[in-house]
């Protein structure tokens, strides 16, 4: 469904204020649907996402939580257990390593260790990825660790309007969602938004621009630098938007068309989710690739602090040069 | 004065059976005649079905086992204050518990085969899997705490820890978040002195672990984790506060793993011979015989009977658990997630084709 | 007897100097003149330092910024009584500390305006770097005095931490294995009343967060962290005792945020502006001038003095580290690890050439 | 150098014994080497790898710890900064999660963030991978994940001779190092360690057997696997030993001789570090490719317990179908 099906009830909205509708809307929906997390509640989230959830829903479905990533995890892997639907704040990526345990040990082998008597519906939102030039720590792109994770869903969006299909899609999805907000885009693209309720798939990415000499896949803020730097060329643009399982089948009947495939990212390139990508296709279009699969990706250094984040997040001319490397195959 | 006291606290310890099996009157009537029965006979139950884990075991039927001898009032007595809607989450060496609460023994068996289905609690009770990574489980408690909040029930949670998980971040979030929050959670720490090698004065330079409670803002008590009365007694009173809303309490059950800490480990290299000796001869079962004789609860006779039945139910536990079919290997992918993804779909393919 | 006490504790509260100026003898005594000179002159220049990181964010010139107003005596009490060869761990909101044991205001400057090398400590103090994902700090104070005990040094660790930290479960790691190994760490708490929006009251049920010690087998003490002179007594005898080999102390400076968390942060969402102003009447600063004028070491021409070496110091800080090269963009690539990978060298090549 | 060059000093031993001596010899080495860990001293380790240091060197040098995993790397991280080169062991590396934010966000930052000032010169040991039919959790391969962290390396031994080469390299490296023992090596094979020392050096590689038709790349357990399955295929393979960073010009130069390629795993294949090396020889060795590069590794799934173990792990069966897939091509 698109925007423009969707008829006439629709407003602008940024992503901030898309995900806050969302969140409303799930509540509103399911009452057992619950937000935790620090600062949430009074304060509305630092990035004032979940705003007001508390005034109209009470510190009871929104708690602010005591400065605690793992228990904010662990908690949330109880309530899920018990049948609740938490949806879960971390205040930045970076701080998400805290929980790991958690989320690796216990979300995602809840179903499959007592064979399905006990799930865990829950989501985990964060802010995450380059862009806004706060501190260190601040703007990781660890997505590929979890999609190594079995039992676990990788979601991305890249526009108020996804933002709003995916979350609800993450939200009633009966197993773990990570669902990654790029926190360079909460306020710097408007979309219209509807305000009735859609479902985005999750699993399944979107053709963001049509074209035949080459694909590019992407997610998240990456997806508009790596259209921007597209001008010029007859570029076929995925929009993934689900990182695990991502789509294999649009990745592949685009390349099977295109046989070129540049995968752009903003996390490290050495075992990123370009690697997986880039395997993935080289062994199921083997016979159809024109040239080799390129990614175009971070540096191997961890993300450095605001001064020289714009020299390790791939820029448009970096960007540029893969698809000239790709097309000169 | 420039130095002002701002807090005091005192650390308590309960007792209700002593060594020579004589009970505080006061204390003791308050519970029924027919509790200590079911204590007997449930911990000779757990008992049986641990002796034969541990042949089992050593036959080869059977994986790496955690034995429960010398706790099994620690775990049975709390258990027991619970009902079978209460929620419990058990560490790894929990099977007294479960047994307890009426888990099918022959799961519990499965479960130490290396079967996944053995953890896949029957309807009727909420006992989540055993936990292996230590100390992970403690913030688990907090979470269906908030459940049974929002959902406004009248429900207690159980969250089983050894002296080793103490000193996990998990116990400090778990806690802290539980005391804010003021959940009905009660917090079971089953110090048995050792984790594998490592004594109890190793893991804390802190005096006793009941104590750290107060600096959650609620209540914490050791009991003699031996004494069956103590411990199901404080846990009683645990119960009965969460269930009124009065918030979470840490209970330590003071005991002793008399057993290596699993089959794998060889306790001989790393504790003395006198010590575990000491600690036999305080073991759970020859108090409450001493205190139901007395009381004429228990005779020889009875004592035949109970065994009688109790081997009766884990050899028939053991006879289903081997006859169960073995795990069907596509179930590890097809338990992963609800919906299979299209890899999970080839590898499915793979694995059956 | 069924209920025994089995241990008691104090929580106590130390202030030398109260809100009116007015100090108790005995303690005072004990420290020289010269301190309280030293004390105005360091809290001066922090506030100085503060006040203009702040203009130069609202310029454009800085980017977010973590005020430490109405913290100078926690910051800059307990840092005086470290030894520059002693190790310091910071938290993120630490400007005073570092300020107080020498540290570049440059560096501090450039490292707010997002330059690792604002960072890169000089030789001859052992400052770590500041520490961004809260809490995460404090096993490194473990590690770091383990250090110091393998080598036999007398030294000491300072390990900063905030209301908030203190519900990480890294806290509890961190001052457990403090307690177990008997390590020559001094915890500071530096409890500011909130955690971003999170009142402390928000943060745990229990009633300080100095008690908490007791749970780890040492001493935890909480200061009026607005009272330098009772920061330092309380920091200066926690350090004595961990060169003497006594091991960790817990000290809880309570103090307060007056500022926002930082400056993208809007604190009138969430807090009051009469407890805001409260506070503000009890700033370090208004008593420690009571007293030292009352001891003749403080008159308006010395401030206006002490103020201005101050300005001047901050004046050409700031002028240092706006004049610095920007940082170069091969830097990432070159320190993150020692010997270049195969993949660093093409990305070396590709960002230079 | 090979283990005959090493002449006469050598004699039989196990992984177990190898590590043990290596450590013993580190100790006596540099005084600044300490070991840290669960049931390290007394107990001499649950696999018995660290027995008999703490009688030898001591409770100071040799330090049991109280349970807490993200204690015992957070000391370490401490530790290495101060200038000693501490050796922590995770008992299983299911349990390495709970260390994972002093990893990822302090050991393998703090030369970078404070520009060379601070380094952390720390080996984390842990046994890894399927095999001892333990419980739950104790057999994890999450390699990967900290093969994506820049700043870290990753090792893994195959024998005991590489092993002790390996350990005393790592240990003296100058950052952090994931040294990732077999659990099911330990005590299954043995081969000829010399007493005196010797080093393998980081980020090499090693062929293990020469051949023609296509290459095998594997490490650790598997690696003995793969080499078994291999019989009757003309086959080169690669003991990758450094995972991270591994050796590029190894792969690429068999690679480019043999134009096959086969990565075995027991993690899970997707994001594994199969699908980096895929992505990397498909892009590297674009024109040199006969057939698209295959991973042979665990299903989507998480690690089963005992019973399930075999089947997760790729077997014979599984690897050598890999193998006839790419000679199909
Ligand atoms: C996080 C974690 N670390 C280490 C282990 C290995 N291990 C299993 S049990 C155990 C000791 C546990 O001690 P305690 O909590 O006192 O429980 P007990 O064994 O005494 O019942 C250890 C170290 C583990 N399972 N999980
Ligand atoms: C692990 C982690 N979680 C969240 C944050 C975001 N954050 C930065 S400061 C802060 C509050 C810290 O409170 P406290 O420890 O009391 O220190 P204070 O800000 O009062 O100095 C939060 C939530 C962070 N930096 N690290
Ligand atoms: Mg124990
Ligand atoms: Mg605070």
């Amino acid at each position: 469904m698109t925007t423009k099906q969707m008829g006439v009830f629709q407003r602008p909205a940024n992503m901030v204020g898309a995900i806050n509708a969302t969140l409303a809307q799930e509540m509103d929906r399911d009452k057992d649907v619950v937000i935790l997390g620090e600062d949430v509640g009074r304060d509305g989230g630092v990035f004032r996402v979940t705003e007001g959830l508390q005034k109209r829903f009470g510190p009871g479905r929104v708690m602010d939580t005591p400065l605690a990533e793992l228990g904010i995890v662990g908690a949330s892997v109880g309530m899920a257990i018990y049948g609740l639907r938490p949806v879960a704040e971390i205040q930045f990526m970076g701080f998400i390593y805290a929980a790991i345990e958690q989320i690796f040990s216990h979300a995602s082998r809840m179903r499959s260790r007592s064979r399905g008597r006990f799930t865990c519906p829950l989501v985990i939102r964060t802010p995450y990825g380059i862009g806004i030039k706060a501190p260190e720590l601040h703007s990781e792109s660890a997505e590929a660790l979890f999609c190594h994770m079995p039992g676990i869903k990788v979601v991305v969006p890249s526009s108020p309007y996804n933002a709003k299909g995916l979350l609800a899609s993450a939200i009633r999805d009966d197993d773990p969602v990570i669902f990654l907000e790029p926190s360079r885009l909460y306020r710097a693209i408007k979309s219209d938004v509807p305000d009735e309720e859609y479902l985005l798939p999750l699993g399944k990415g979107e053709v963001y621009q049509e074209g035949k000499d080459l694909t590019i896949v992407a997610w998240g803020a990456m997806l508009h630098k790596a259209a921007e730097a597209a001008d010029g060329f007859d570029a076929e643009i995925i929009d993934l938007q689900t990182l695990k399982p991502f789509d294999e089948e649009l990745i592949l009947s685009s390349v099977k068309k295109t046989g070129r495939l540049v995968v752009a990212h903003e996390a490290t390139t050495l075992c990123g989710l370009g690697a997986e990508i880039a395997a993935f296709v080289s062994e199921a279009a083997f016979g159809y690739m024109k040239a080799p699969v390129m990614r175009v990706a971070g540096y191997e250094a961890v993300t450095p602090m605001a001064r020289l984040e714009d020299d390790f997040n791939p820029g448009i001319e970096r960007i540029k040069r893969a698809y000239e490397l790709v097309m000169e195959y | 004065m420039p130095i002002s006291v701002i807090g005091k606290m005192e650390v308590k310890r309960l007792q209700v059976i002593n060594e020579q099996g004589q009970a505080d009157a006061s204390l003791i009537s308050l519970l029924p005649d027919s509790i200590y029965n079911k204590f007997f006979e449930t911990i000779t139950l757990a008992r049986l079905y641990n002796q034969r884990a541990l042949s089992l075991q050593r036959e080869g039927r059977l994986g790496t086992y955690a034995s429960i001898l010398g706790q099994e009032a620690s775990q049975i007595g709390s258990a027991l204050a619970f009902d079978p809607s209460d929620w419990i989450i058990p560490s790894f060496r929990e099977s007294g518990v479960l047994i307890a609460m009426g888990y099918p023994m022959r799961l519990l068996y499965r479960y130490w085969m290396g079967d996944e289905r053995g953890m896949s609690c029957p309807e009727g009770l909420n006992i989540l899997p055993m936990c292996v990574p230590v100390g992970s489980q403690l913030t688990h408690s907090v979470g269906v705490g908030m459940g049974i909040k929002h959902k406004g029930e009248k429900k207690a949670v159980a969250v089983y820890f050894g002296d080793g998980a103490s000193s996990r971040g998990d116990f400090h979030e778990g806690l802290n978040l539980a005391g804010v929050f003021k959940l009905p959670v009660v917090f079971l720490c089953q110090n048995n002195q050792w984790a594998i090698s490592v004594p109890r004065s190793a893991q804390s330079a802190g005096a006793t672990i009941a104590e750290r409670a107060f600096s959650y803002g609620f209540e914490g008590i050791q009991v003699d984790g031996n004494d069956v009365a103590a411990v199901y007694k404080a846990t009683k009173d645990a119960v009965d506060k969460a269930k009124a809303g009065g918030g979470p309490t840490l209970i330590e059950c003071f005991t002793y793993r008399l057993d290596d800490h699993t089959t794998s480990d060889d306790a001989t290299r790393y504790r003395s011979r006198d010590e575990v000796e000491a600690w036999k001869a305080r073991e759970p079962l020859i108090r409450l015989k001493l205190f139901m004789e007395k009381k004429g609860l228990w005779s020889k006779a009875y004592e035949d009977e109970v065994i009688k039945k109790a081997s009766d139910a884990v050899d028939a536990a053991i006879k289903e658990a081997e006859a169960m079919s073995p795990p069907d290997a596509a179930d590890m992918i097809r338990f992963t997630n609800k919906e299979l993804t299209l890899r999970q779909k080839r590898e499915l393919e793979e694995l059956e084709g």
